[in-house]
């Protein structure tokens, strides 16, 4: 059960009538609350089981199934929604209530309220909802099963889109949040220096004999910042620190440490990018 | 002098074969000034029944207002081969029920929302807006001026409604559940 | 057993109804393994006979090897009529987003949308202005004194917004993302 009370992901995608009978079938002790859209649900659900009316719930053996669900969800260490307690503690207030004894009781019966009417004018609500969220679900059923013509070539013409006020919100949101990646791009593309570059090349060198300069080259977010690799390359290349190696035309380039090159180093360097071209 | 049902037939399909979306018989009325209104319904009509008649892949429907021509229900299992597509993802039992409140209480409010459905809402109703079959339709000028949500065009042609009244009412549903629940 | 012409028909009908481009013989064959292969020829001859019947507004082409329904050259001066009507009631995503970062940001000028936006947006306020959307407020007082843009009374009508406070805020947002607890 999520922290929103509402079904996880994975029961977005099954159709009512594949979890209805699942429903039905539950024995108490298998029940799972995700299965439930809420308190109102689940306690429809028991008095359904149960066979009451629900306009005469006998409240304390209901609020005593309702409590027992809330317990076996916490055994299974699942966090209950803070929904499930309120109306928890709804229950348990109603029943205190129906418990006390009420002075004068056979004179007042006619004024004197229920304690569940409230619960019941709820559930009877909710239950209305729930029958038109099963209908709305069959019509899109039926729905699902028509089609309409494929594309035209008057639709290419016209590829622009319908929109609402919550569109334009994300639009805009669009907008600032490309904004943003510049102004941070920007800042990073000034942050970097030739001498910085070579400097965090030296230090690659340091670690790593074998390094693939493409990869590298793949990586740089700006024209700038592959320009400054470049210009940072062709140093190590001037001052002997690195050797570069090109497999085959158009292949991809590897630097090895010049202090690593000799000849039987060079032809592992070799082969080894030949197997990787294989793969 | 008027066009005639005769003439107005094969145009009137044609043109809502081309729209993409339900065309509604105002939108037809503007683009045919030269047919009145009441030939105009009446060719409609003769259209509607034309394609009412066996043996048809098509039908011409009547949703969201407008008219629309869709395949029969009862071939989808072969447009599907074609398309290779299954029936795609459903709105989840939380969706609906959020779908079912804001479509027979709008506009309503989250707040009003969780209360009658005693759980948070607020998935459900992004998922709604992002599926746009709701849409926001003001505020309520009450304190935080919380947005008003009702149900859109793009609902009534998901669920094939001409119109919100094509629902029935929540009275219908009383008593279906009442029958139910008492047993 | 194999199928009959007259259930082949409708489903020929919806298929190529359904697809985006000419389906031919074959691919409907494919679709359909449990109609023959004469009984499949016959039964698309049959359906272009249909189509060729008199007072019929669409017709069953055979294009580039393949089936495909078309409306009829005849009514082409209609449809032409209908299509010029679409484009007013819609947007493209850059005018879209272009209008969103009016909205929110106006008055505002050209140079500073593009800033924001990253591309030239020149196209998309023209456009904007044209379907009255935007509309200019003012001259900002910098150098080369560039028109201010702000939205219209027609941005709120098409938008069903009241007045400008309506638009959503990141609150609003948040409200759905994060999602409230039940009151």
């Amino acid at each position: 059960m999520g922290r929103e009370g509402e079904s996880p992901d994975r029961c977005e995608e099954i159709p009512l009538h594949e979890r209805e009978p699942e429903r039905a079938s539950l024995s108490p002790y298998t029940v799972k609350l995700d299965v439930f859209e809420g308190p109102l649900d689940l306690l429809l659900h028991l008095i359904k089981q149960e066979q009451v009316s629900i306009y005469d719930i006998p409240i304390a053996r209901i609020t005593e199934q309702y409590l027992d669900y809330l317990r076996r969800m916490e055994a299974l260490d699942l966090t209950i929604a803070s929904e499930y307690l309120v109306m928890a503690a709804t229950l348990i207030y109603i029943k205190s209530k129906m418990l006390l004894p009420a002075p004068a009781r056979a004179a007042d019966e006619a004024e004197a309220e229920d304690p569940r009417q409230e619960l019941v004018r709820r559930l009877l609500e909710y239950q209305k909802y729930k029958a038109a969220a099963e209908l709305l679900w069959s019509r899109a059923e039926r729905e699902q099963a028509t089609f309409t013509r494929g594309r035209l070539e008057t639709d290419e013409t016209n590829p622009e889109v319908n929109a609402t006020v919550f569109d334009l919100f994300r639009a805009f949101q669009r907008a600032m949040e490309r904004l943003k990646e510049r102004q941070e791009l920007v800042i990073a593309r000034e942050q970097i220096t030739l001498a910085e570059k070579i400097a965090e090349l030296r230090a690659l060198f340091r670690e790593r004999e074998r390094v693939d300069i493409t990869a590298l080259f793949e990586a740089a977010c700006s024209r700038r910042e592959l320009l400054i690799l470049f210009l940072a390359v062709l140093e190590l290349v001037r001052v002997a620190l690195i050797r570069l190696v090109q497999t085959e035309r158009f292949g991809r380039i590897l630097a090895l440490r010049a202090s690593d090159v000799d000849p039987e180093a060079e032809a592992t360097a070799l082969r080894m990018t030949r197997d990787d071209h294989a793969d | 002098m008027t066009m005639r049902i005769e003439e107005l037939k094969p145009i009137l399909e044609a043109l809502i074969f081309t729209a993409s979306e339900p065309i509604t018989e105002q939108e037809l009325a503007q683009i045919l000034p030269e047919a009145d209104r009441a030939t105009l319904a009446a060719a409609l009509e003769a259209l509607r029944r034309d394609y009412e008649a066996e043996g048809r892949g098509l039908e011409l429907r009547r949703i969201a207002g407008g008219y629309r021509i869709c395949t029969r229900p009862e071939h989808h299992e072969y447009i599907r081969r074609y398309l290779k597509t299954r029936p795609s993802a459903r709105l989840s039992m939380a969706a609906l029920e959020t779908l079912a409140v804001i479509a027979y209480k709008q506009p309503i409010t989250l707040p009003e929302i969780q209360e009658i459905r005693g759980v948070n809402s607020a998935r459900a109703v992004r998922t709604l807006l992002e599926k746009r079959l709701i849409e926001p339709k003001g505020r309520k000028p009450v304190v935080g001026r919380p947005i008003l949500y009702g149900t859109s065009r793009e609902f009534l042609i998901q669920f094939g409604l001409n119109d919100l009244s094509e629902l029935p009412t929540l009275e219908d549903f009383e008593e279906l559940t009442e029958g139910a629940s008492v047993s």
